[in-house]
């Protein structure tokens, strides 16, 4: 097929199709029903991952003509197409899910009729993912799960978690870990919302008492999980953005925004605040062109040393946004809540921005990633690397 | 001049300690912290037993008569438990300005009562929150033999608990300082939402409110109070700051990851050094700065260093501490965010940093 | 509009780097910094050579005719290699100060030498060193059918070496800008000792020195001046910033201590990271506004950002290398402090960070 | 003998031989004609280190004995007594030293006859002074020497220094070291001036060409040099106040001279400035404090524990001073030179505030030294504490 009668044809179907009248999700972890209907409809038609292979719903494809593809669909605003670059949770269970899974759940998942999410972390696996705990002991075609996850965003909610565990306890840390599609409608799995220090509940934990997998959901091979989840996080990384939340209200007009707040509060004709501002406002805006830069010097995809670097740079930004915040507001910082909307954005961000410095790796880990992947500066001795995780200290 | 010995004084910080780890502890503040009152009247009832409500009152008041040096060490343990209680409202501002006063009758009258566990407050300064004369937004005027009241005071520590308001408003050209019951009519007292939850911040609305006036004390007055009462939260902030700061370290050589302690990583152990210089500091300041006021000379420069060094030590600790723990303190569970809650409270209370450095170099005449 | 190509842009900076390599090496560096004129001859006419004396010079008058963005380019080599040579003082202010006059017979006049290599410079601020219409303290007056000048202009790079001095002046209640020739009787020219060493400064006294004014120019063409001036000083401090950054992470990677690269502890590991922050902030900032003012449109927000964002990266870059150096570079052998003597000079040529921090706000409407 | 005799005693010695009339010292590191003649009279009349055995030069007394005299010295200004406390080199030699050694040595240290120096860092050998890989072999009764020393002060005119050797290479590195008294006058020790980064020249390098140390000026014993250094360092460390120097010509009125500077360069009433001016008071003046208090809670002597903080807060101090007054000075601080003084003194202290966050321990050491002396925290694992030196990686 040419590109043109490709477009000729996902245009005719567009325009027979498509009403572009979805009412807006009701949160970014569920898909609506008319939202499934309409996704339906596009995997139906094939239009939902046309690089894959026609077995498993695509159209075997080249990357430039899905991209005509995409863009038809972008044009028209309807949702739905490419998900071979954006649901990383169908990649990674194409990538290395057997075919019994696939079978099972791909196509729920480019419907959306199945929901995910990731039980990746443990209170006692942050920074070090690796030292991860919980437990997948084999019992005939089965494993049986015990742990503890946490940092889980959207658990009420999932059908499936993908879940890394502990296969294999005589082996350095990072070669006994396995990787699972786990189903949370089970019995064995409790989610609790974590109540945030920011007062609101986005993520829960997760505590898994003796739940049940099958061999079937186990992707890439016993105790390989550790590849697998690499690959894994690499597409998060180039599918998702930067999250960064600013101000609960503030919203993307940050400077302007900053400007008017310092206007309100008096300040902007405060010779030393001036100068925190300008600072503030310029720690956004080089991050942003730094971003451009890279964008424009990389050829294609995105490449994570970058992404490394905006992230410590974005939580430079959040921080040093919110004590700028709070000294325009001065005493005005102490109060809160609906009533008090800019007090309320400076104090959100106060701890919100912990979010960026802290999840998804701290600064120090960033740092770290940043000195040895860009700057080639040689790693730290690590002590428990080549042990068997049994003798490995824990705490 | 207080007559505490270095033994006394140690004696009743010990004990102010044992009570706060004993019924004051993180689990007492924040069932505390989610009442209307927003502290544990028992709790207060003990401290009072232990003198603490008195403790900078004349002993011819039934105070302990205490002084800037008693009440920093004491408020550097009210700091590190994150006391919930009027002892800062009632028992060093309220306290401090009725002593100030000059007011014979206004003493006997109240500071009796506030050494038994009364509570009094005082209301300073308007919307703006400066606490400095400026600021201020309530005006007395007479009406024949009587004073009333109009206008707004906000940032009021406790005023709603209070059962007496001392006021600051202007009057002919100057200040003074009135007297109001609870309950007086034409006062309005709203409670504001804060961010540091185990505060309880109010705002009073004055509307023709009849009120007394303490003597003839004006602006030197409050002036005194503002002193000791910076002294008193420099204290409770290098408290706050030195016990978040312990509580960071213990976790650090505790928490394993990589098959080590965290604190063993030259990230988080540098931290926790250029913390620990911070944390000094803040204690050197306040205490220096207690000293320098007992003492009775001029103590302007070390009160205003210490009001902005303790600001910004205990600010920088509790926000460093939150990121050295991780995960952890990012949950409301954790008590980290706690302290940063108070720590960013009492940066603002009185005063922010930047108005304390300018005072600080006038006070050296720069 | 510049007639560069990507290409033309890339070989250009490879043919100034390897000159600079090859010829403009740290040993180079030192000597021609301890000559009295601070530079080196043959190696400037090798420059030349490759026309970046004429770089922005318009074809017309024989130069290359190149734009802000080639500029920004060719000046990032320069900082990084620390060019000790007239470019910045000849090629950069006094071509742009020329080109902006609009004075037809004087670019004809001066332009060709100066792509040549004839070596002009700018007198603009007196000894307060702002380079703003405040800081000019030379007067210029009629007399009959010449203009005399009269006063003192300081921090003019290269005013010792310069054939041609380009002197704005207060005129009439407003300014403009004159051409003085090497040796005018009344002109008294003092070469003023520079921290860093690598710098050329002299102070000029005007008494009574006839001069030639260009055209009509005023400060508009000073402040037309005065932005590609900014842009081309930010490219020397990213690129400064940049080479100063990858010296020491080399050292890191080979200094050995406790058995171990000194760069695989965090304390040094997460220093770098955190200067490569800076080092990309650097670059983007003095390119953007390079691409800005290139564009013709508003660039004062991207100039004034560029001007304290490499002021402020490259001082804390070369400051900080010192430090993860250690020792070594506690030695005047080593080149380190040339970058912090560069750096800290760079930071106050046409005005310091908190200045165009003011400036960049203002841009912003703010 | 009581107190009141030894006072009386003391006294009326003084009386008698006192004349207050010694010059002026030409520079630190030798002593004059005029103070020798008086050292050698204090120490022949046994009052230069009261508490050491009479076998010694000493009297044995009891510390409050020998304080008593030493205020009295103080008293009227006489130099030499105390200097049981404050001879770093005699002090080791009296520790360490053989009879032979002390025999030789000790009096003409005393008296200032004999000058001396620390040959401990290597350019090698910074942060890490147990990596020293100058070597001494044994030959007979002496041993010969070879390598190359760094940052050594007095070293032109040094008469011994004390130097440490690695004596042993099949050792971890802390357990192979020796510690010798070095003849500085003799053929193999070649002393350059080391032209620093403020381009003055206070330190030298020291290279050793089969120099010869008798095996009798060995102190504490073969391969016990580690010990005998760490002895030597707290020493030192309790003798020498806080040798940073601010600038130039500041002098102590460094909070004075702030202001004053602020003043003259019109910028007193900048309110951006005005906050950087208190910050940077407030640090010296909190170092002061902290150094107030750290005293009056110990008892006695001090604790290295309160000089490393004092270290860092001093790194600081001087670096924020430097920027304080760079900022202060504006393009001023371009110029430099006697001609202005005050760019000088700028450009000096920026870069000889490196001599304190660089120079007796790195502000990164100091770190480590403070998070684990004193806070307790964990040490990094040493990968090469264990093995024998010969195996240590190096560069």
């Amino acid at each position: 097929m040419t590109d043109e009668e490709l477009r000729t044809e996902v245009r005719a179907w567009l325009a027979a199709n498509w009403k572009n009248d979805l009412p807006a999700r009701a949160d970014q972890w569920t898909v609506g029903p008319e939202q499934r209907a309409w996704l339906a409809k596009v995997v139906e038609a094939r239009w939902a991952v046309n690089r894959w292979p026609s077995e498993w719903c695509g159209r075997d494809l080249s990357d430039a003509q899905a991209k005509i593809i995409e863009r038809e669909f972008a044009a028209v605003k309807a949702p739905g197409a490419g998900q071979d670059r954006t649901h990383l949770y169908a990649i990674t269970a194409l990538t290395f899910g057997t075919d019994v899974m696939k079978a099972a759940l791909l196509k729920g998942m480019l419907t959306g009729e199945i929901n995910m999410c990731l039980l990746y972390s443990e209170p006692g696996a942050g920074s070090d993912l690796a030292g991860i705990r919980t437990r997948a002991t084999r019992d005939g075609e089965e494993f049986v799960v015990n742990g503890q996850k946490v940092w889980t965003s959207g658990a009420a909610t999932a059908d499936y978690g993908m879940l890394i565990a502990r296969t294999d306890w005589d082996v350095p840390k990072h070669n006994g870990i396995s990787f699972f599609f786990l189903s949370m409608k089970q019995p064995g799995v409790e989610v609790r919302p974590l109540r945030q220090v920011t007062d609101e509940s986005h993520f829960n934990e997760v505590f898994i008492t003796d739940a049940r997998v099958s061999a079937d959901f186990l992707l890439g091979g016993l105790n390989n999980g550790w590849r697998v989840l690499q690959t894994a996080l690499a597409y998060e990384r180039s599918v998702m953005g930067d999250g960064a939340r600013g101000p609960r209200r503030a919203g993307d007009g940050a400077a302007n925004d900053l400007v008017a707040l310092a206007r309100e509060a008096g300040k902007l004709d405060d010779p030393v605040l001036r100068q925190d501002l300008a600072k503030v406002l310029s720690y956004r805006r080089l991050n942003a062109l730094n971003n451009a830069r890279a964008k424009a010097d990389l050829a294609q995809g995105t490449s994570s040393s970058i992404m490394s670097l905006g992230k410590l740079a974005m939580s430079r930004i959040l921080h040093e946004e919110a004590r700028l915040r709070t000294a325009l507001l001065g005493a005005g910082s102490l109060l809160d809540g609906e009533a008090f909307p800019r007090a309320d954005d400076a104090n959100f961000l106060t701890l919100n921005a912990y979010f960026t410095s802290i999840g998804g790796g701290t600064d120090q880990i960033q740092r770290n990633i940043i000195g040895e992947r860009v700057l080639s500066l040689p790693k730290e001795p690590e002590i428990d690397r080549t042990i068997p995780f049994r003798d490995v200290r824990a705490g | 001049m207080s007559t505490f010995t270095a033994e006394d004084r140690a004696a009743m910080a010990e004990s102010v300690r044992r009570l706060l780890a004993d019924k004051g502890d993180e689990a007492a503040l924040r069932r505390a912290m989610e009442t209307p009152s927003g502290y544990d009247a028992a709790l207060w009832a003990e401290l009072v037993e232990l003198g603490v409500a008195g403790l900078i009152i004349d002993p011819a008041y039934d105070g302990l008569g205490g002084g800037p040096v008693e009440l920093e060490l004491i408020m550097e343990e009210a700091g590190a438990a994150l006391l919930a209680a009027p002892l800062f409202a009632s028992g060093v501002m309220a306290a401090a300005l009725i002593s100030a006063s000059g007011d014979e009758g206004a003493k006997e009258r109240l500071l009796p009562g506030l050494a038994r566990g009364r509570i009094a407050t005082v209301a300073l300064t308007g919307d703006a929150g400066t606490w400095t004369p400026d600021g201020v937004t309530v005006g007395a005027h007479s009406h024949g033999a009587r004073a009333f009241l109009d206008g707004t005071a906000s940032f009021v520590l406790h005023g709603a608990a209070a059962d007496v308001l001392l006021v600051v408003a202007r009057v002919d050209g100057g200040f003074g300082i009135f007297e109001v019951a609870k309950g007086t009519p034409g006062l309005e007292i709203t409670t504001l939402p804060s961010f540091d939850r185990t505060l309880r911040l109010t705002k009073l609305d004055f509307h023709h409110v009849p009120a007394t006036r303490l003597g003839i004390a004006g602006w030197d007055a409050v002036e005194a109070m503002l002193k000791i009462a910076l002294v008193a939260l420099a204290g409770e902030q290098a408290g706050g700051a030195r016990r978040v700061l312990d509580m960071t370290v213990q976790y650090a050589k505790t928490r394993i990851q990589f098959g080590r302690a965290i604190g063993s990583f030259q990230a988080i152990k540098h931290m926790a050094a250029d913390l620990l210089l911070e944390a000094e500091n803040a204690t050197s300041a306040a205490r220096h700065a207690a000293q320098q006021l007992a003492g009775g000379g001029e103590a302007d420069e070390a009160v205003y260093l210490a009001a902005f060094a303790c600001a910004d030590a205990y600010s920088k600790i509790a926000a460093d501490a939150i990121q050295m723990h991780g995960g952890i303190a990012f949950t409301w569970a954790h008590p980290a965010h706690l302290y940063l809650r108070r720590a960013r409270a009492d940066a603002q209370l009185l005063g922010a940093p930047p108005y304390h450095r300018e005072r600080y170099l006038q006070a050296m005449g720069a």
